[in-house]
């Protein structure tokens, strides 16, 4: 009777919590009454008006539509984009090398964006040229390629910039990075980021680490020849005397990937992955908002993004082939599970050197579960619309969550369920601690 | 329909199979709007820059939108990088000088507008007002230099030959990944519905009964189907019928009618779907 | 945390097959102690003492009708679904209990039921009100009376619902076709069945010696004498998932309730909330975006994790079907490797700092 | 599509799960190729606020089958709305794993409940 109060209570709470979160996501069509009191120093969101339910051919309900409709026209077309001359800074499209450039650069922008060439010149990216025009920070022109003088340059309106784009899916991507831009995040191009490649390899010999890559790849064969067992004489021949044993004996059949759970392995598998030459580029690195933030030493990114078009026929979700290799060229922040190595990687962390607190096993197993280990963003471009999805690498066969039992000890039968002491995954959590705080990642503080 | 008042969708990067369809004139996207298409603004809305929930143009329409506006004739296609290019780089002196007399002809109104207010201003403070000494530079440096949302560039040069267009729809439909959504979008648009992208609702698109602003949605509408030969996958039933519960929103399945070679032909069986409330 | 712990005795095993745990003590310095630990040893067996009877009913249904087997796979691991019931094989009693044969409590599916009826009831009044609302704006009264006035009648509707609630009582019915459920005797005839999924049958046969089918039946009935690989593709995946799990402690479910394949449960339902929900997919396969969007969607909205656990075949397709036919399971599921990826939605503007 | 086996399964889950009354099965006459059954049967109480009163409802039984797809195309559903000439069937899908869960299929576009 009570494991069905659970499981009743579990599909009731389905309808309730799904409808919260569209509250939050239903806000595609918001009251815009409210927008004329925006500014740019207080970006105030406003609630969203009660909706009817169908129209119902009341004069009432039209002039409620009328009046919602015209506050969002009216927010739009008052809200010109563009600067009073005092403020304006003119950037240059060139369209040779699809970038535009700032001769007299200025303004708060340059901290996350742009690129200073030796002459003093702000190079932008074709993303950061479209978005600033946006937000009325630059006035866009065209360089024609015949003359010098900027004179007879002519201004660009926001229509013929993204005309200029090269692909659909160079304006997906700008889309994606004018979301997150306005959001605060400092967003730069993967390929572009500046890459500590020299702190990315492991300090340890180059040849070894290669070859620990493989007998890695050679223990993971090793899986598949599981010990001899599903005889049906083996319940004949052996007696097991706890659940356990019989749980060791089942879960060797099913071989699994099991994620690289410490610092130094992951280096190892960052490694091998640039040996080989399977590296693949994300389409952005992503830092949180930050006021230190170095264009030049960046450090590593926050996150690391992949835009995807779900309804282009050139296009798919990525398959797990796809998805592992993507894991494996992560360099952003490791989120993963192990806090040991994720404050060995946050720059200028004070913590690296102190005694970790070890926290009591069972909640340590929980938080791998379902924290997961190494982890990228795939923002979803639906026409117009953006969700993003993480994808976290998980491991569940280094995990054995079964709860022990014995006739005579009766501790256990009302606590939780006890993780196995004796597993694997715990003999490598006590090794985390000894693993030296490296300084790879660290970027460099000058 | 009148050829001038059809509407531009400018399809960025038309010529490679997938397009972006945006819609850059705000008088368009009011007319579209009261032809109930919404489509979703992107751009940077400049007086509240740092938030995701307003945006401005351009509006972004999905491709079935774009197909069915341009197919019933309510709009048409214009694209390609090397159109601004082209026109930015031929623009001749005399085109230049207008647009800069352009420019000084919007300085002068605005010149003449702050003077008027600033004397508003001094008359209601009774303070005399002297041209003269009105500050000069101040009154420059403060006059706004838009950014304008549609080109002056490439209007003239816009190809609105019927050849041209089709070659065009036929590329953007190609594009899709099911082609068979846009006749869906179509029996749905004949059923006088809004529609929006659904992906974030588990669905290819949701369906409002009218104006998005002011109503709920009614529906998720799932990717098409082959009505003959698609069977309905039972464990998404499962999943969808809950979720609708939950949002109040019917889960709609549909199938296209295909001929023989596979092509879909304009006939499509919706079904709603909703949990019994019990089992 | 459970809501309430019952009596962990029911559940003290996670398999139906136990360990010798009754052992005598083995005391170093007796030897005494060590012949007849010995000989305990050697006279216990794991086994059961007879394996649990299974049939197929209604086509490819794997059923237990034993009531005490029913229970026996309940509650040591808490293997299948009874048909009348959500999980645990109550139907008997909540029947017994609806005609009123029955002293205790009211059933829990009964008490559900008075308040589903109560909501139904509640919903029927708001819409007569949202007419009521429709004829005022007809009227052109107020939008702000009109809100006035749906503010009251909210609370009305709520007091309404508090004293119904009070005042509930059972009432007994019976109905024309419960006359079938008693037999000669005037004894309640037991119909319920309890059902287990191809996968837990696979494994109560194949990997522990629970069920009286063997591994090669049950596979031959599943999917025939000669099937292709995409035949048992799905039944394979499925299986070395579900074992896999299963194999580290989970006690696994179906989640057909939530959309998608598994749930995994610590222990059991009785002791916590499902924390993941699985979906088992080939290895190579790329599915329609909205798909996931769905799936994930379900399984988020209850507050579950979402795995998508990804399936590798690590030898050629003819391969795998010939140690089918062969009936080498052991080999056929160590075959096919796991690797899971985890899917949540990500927020940006949750994630600034 | 072909749910001869599993048609039995649902009578009885209506009758002895969900307690309808007169619960019984009819097959199909003129659905091509295919041997399909459907339940008729009257629910304990009204399943929907929007139902004008209690009517007798159209089950059809379907098979989830994990390990192999179903075989409902909406062509077929459509045949059947033909032949039982009614505004709604449920869905009364069996799903291996021993339970029974319905849903409301409707010929066409139709509304939402309003709350």
């Amino acid at each position: 009777m009570t494991s069905e109060t659970v499981e009743k209570d579990e599909e009731l709470s389905i309808n309730s919590n799904v409808l919260d979160s569209d509250d939050e996501e239903d806000d595609l069509f918001k009251d815009w009454s409210s927008i004329a009191k925006l500014s740019k120093s207080q970006a105030v969101v406003p609630k969203r008006g009660d909706k009817d339910y169908e129209p119902d051919g009341t004069n009432a309900q039209e002039l409620l539509l009328y009046r919602a409709k015209k506050a969002m026209f009216d927010s739009i077309s008052d809200a010109a984009r563009g600067t009073v001359v005092k403020n304006q800074i003119k950037a240059y499209y060139v369209p040779q090398c699809h970038r535009a450039f700032i001769p007299h650069p200025r303004g708060n922008f340059m901290h996350t964006m742009g690129k200073v060439d030796r002459n003093g010149t702000c190079w932008l990216t074709f993303n950061e040229f479209v978005y600033l025009a946006e937000r009325g920070t630059i006035t866009p022109y065209f360089k024609r390629s015949d003359r010098e003088s900027h004179e007879l340059d002519p201004l660009l309106s926001i229509q013929d910039l993204y005309l200029l784009f090269k692909t659909a899916q160079e304006t997906d991507e700008f889309a994606v990075f004018a979301h997150l831009k306005r959001l605060g995040f400092i967003v730069i191009s993967s390929q572009l980021t500046p890459k500590s490649e020299s702190a990315d390899i492991p300090h340890t010999d180059v040849k070894k680490g290669f070859r620990q890559g493989l007998s890695t790849l050679t223990k993971a064969i090793f899986t598949f020849f599981p010990v001899p067992t599903y005889h049906p004489l083996q319940y004949h021949l052996t007696r097991y005397t706890t659940s356990s044993q019989i749980y060791e004996a089942l879960k060797n059949l099913v071989p699994y990937y099991a994620a690289p759970k410490t610092m130094h392995d992951l280096e190892k598998d960052k490694y091998v992955t640039k040996f080989e030459g399977d590296d693949h580029e994300f389409t952005f690195d992503v830092w949180k908002p930050r006021g230190t933030f170095k264009k030049k030493v960046p450090g590593p990114p926050d996150f690391q993004l992949l835009v995807f078009n779900k309804n282009s026929s050139d296009c798919t979700f990525p398959t797990y082939a796809e998805i592992k290799q993507r894991f494996r060229s992560v360099r952003s922040k490791y989120e993963g599970s192990l806090t040991q190595a994720h404050t060995a990687s946050s720059p200028g962390s004070k913590e690296v050197g102190k005694a970790v607190k070890r926290l009591n096993p069972y909640i340590e197993q929980q938080r791998r579960l379902k924290r997961g280990y190494r982890s990228f963003i795939l923002a979803v471009m639906d026409d117009g619309l953006i969700s993003f999805v993480k994808l976290t690498e998980s491991d569940f066969g280094s995990e054995d969550v079964w709860f022990k039992t014995s006739g005579k000890t009766s501790k256990e039968r009302s606590g939780p369920a006890q993780p196995k002491r004796r597993n694997a995954k715990n003999s490598i959590n006590k090794q985390i601690p000894q693993t030296p705080p490296t300084s790879k990642n660290l970027p460099a503080e000058t | 329909m009148n050829e001038h008042t059809k509407i531009a969708i400018s399809l960025v990067k038309g010529n490679s199979n997938s397009g972006t369809p945006l819609v850059f004139d705000i008088d368009d996207i009011k007319k579209l709007r009261n032809w109930g298409t919404a489509g979703i603004l992107t751009g940077t809305l400049p007086s509240a820059a740092q938030q995701n929930g307003f945006l401005s143009v351009p509006l972004r329409l999905m491709v079935e939108e774009a197909l069915w506006l341009v197919d019933s004739g309510m709009a048409f296609f214009f694209t390609g990088p090397e159109t601004v290019t082209a026109a930015a780089e031929t623009l001749t002196a005399r085109e230049m000088e207008h647009a800069l007399e352009r420019q000084e002809k919007s300085f002068a109104e605005q010149r003449l507008f702050k003077k008027q207010q600033h004397a508003e201003k001094m008359a209601s403070l009774g303070i005399p007002f002297d041209e003269e000494k009105a500050s000069f530079t101040l009154l420059e440096s403060s006059l706004f230099v838009e950014t304008p949302s549609v080109s002056e560039l490439v209007s003239a040069t816009i190809d609105q030959n019927s050849a041209r267009q089709e070659e065009l729809w036929i590329k953007l439909y190609n594009g899709l990944r099911n082609t068979g959504d846009y006749f869906v979008y179509k029996a749905l648009k004949q059923n006088h519905y809004f529609l929006s992208p659904g992906a974030r609702f588990g669905g290819r698109f949701i369906a409002y009964p009218g104006d998005p602003l002011r109503y709920h949605s009614h529906m998720t509408v799932q990717p098409a189907l082959d009505y003959n030969r698609d069977p309905l996958d039972l464990l998404q039933v499962v999943s969808g019928g809950r979720l609708g519960t939950g949002v109040k929103k019917l889960w709609v399945v549909a199938g296209v009618k295909m001929d023989d070679e596979k092509e879909a032909k304009e006939d499509v069986s919706f079904f709603s779907i909703e949990w019994a409330g019990f089992g | 945390m459970p809501k309430y712990v019952p009596n962990v005795k029911y559940y003290k095993y996670p398999l139906p097959i136990h360990p010798l745990d009754n052992l005598p003590e083995l005391v170093l310095h007796n030897p005494i102690s060590w012949v007849f630990w010995l000989y305990s040893y050697v006279s216990s067996t794991n086994l059961l003492p007879s394996k649990v009877h299974v049939k197929f009913s209604s086509g490819k249904h794997i059923t237990v009708a034993d009531p005490d087997e029913m229970l026996y796979l309940w509650r040591n691991g808490f293997f299948g679904t009874a048909q009348l019931s959500r999980s645990e094989p109550t139907w008997k009693e909540r029947t017994l209990n609806r005609l009123g044969l029955l002293e205790s409590s009211r059933a829990l599916e009964h008490v559900t039921e008075q308040r589903r009826l109560q909501r139904l009831e509640f919903k029927r009044e708001r819409a007569n009100f949202e007419a009521v609302k429709r004829e005022l704006r007809h009227q052109g009264v107020e939008e702000s009376e009109i809100t006035n006035q749906e503010r009251k009648f909210l609370q009305s509707l709520r007091e309404q619902e508090t004293q119904d609630q009070e005042t509930t009582t059972t009432d007994v019915q019976f109905r024309e076709a419960d006359a079938e459920l008693f037999d000669d005797n005037n004894k309640i005839v037991d119909l319920e069945v309890l059902e287990l999924m191809p996968v837990e049958a696979m494994f109560l046969t194949f990997a522990l010696p629970v069920l009286d089918l063997p591994a090669h039946s049950l596979a031959r009935s599943l999917v025939g004498n000669n099937p292709s690989y995409a035949d048992i593709n799905d039944l394979c995946t499925k299986y070395a998932a579900y074992h896999h799990y299963r194999s580290h402690g989970w006690c696994v479910r179906s989640g057909i309730k939530f959309g998608c394949d598994f749930l995994l449960y610590k222990r059991g339902p009785p002791f916590h909330h499902a924390e993941f929900g699985i979906m088992v997919l080939n290895s190579d396969d790329s599915m329609d975006y909205t798909w996931y969007a769905s799936s994930a969607r379900v399984v988020g909205g209850a507050k579950k994790s979402f795995i998508l656990c990804y399936v590798e075949l690590l030898i050629p397709r003819e391969e795998a079907l010939l140690l089918w036919q062969q009936g080498k399971f052991a080999r056929l599921f160590a075959s096919y490797k796991m690797g899971e990826v985890m899917y949540r939605r990500w927020v940006p503007g949750k994630n600034r700092d | 599509m072909n749910n001869s086996l599993v048609f039995e399964l649902v009578t009885s889950n209506l009758t002895h799960q969900q307690l309808w009354d007169a619960v019984k099965a009819h097959k199909l006459s003129n659905s091509v190729n295919s041997d399909i059954w459907v339940v008729n049967g009257c629910p304990p109480h009204k399943l929907s606020n929007d139902d004008v009163e209690l009517t007798n409802e159209w089950i059809l039984p379907v098979e989830l089958q994990q390990y192999d797809r179903g075989s409902l195309t909406l062509e077929l559903a459509d045949q059947i709305f033909a032949e039982l000439r009614c505004r709604r069937i449920i869905l009364g899908i069996v799903n291996d794993d021993g339970t029974v869960v319905y849903y409301f299929m409707y010929k066409g576009l139709h509304k939402p409940k309003k709350n």
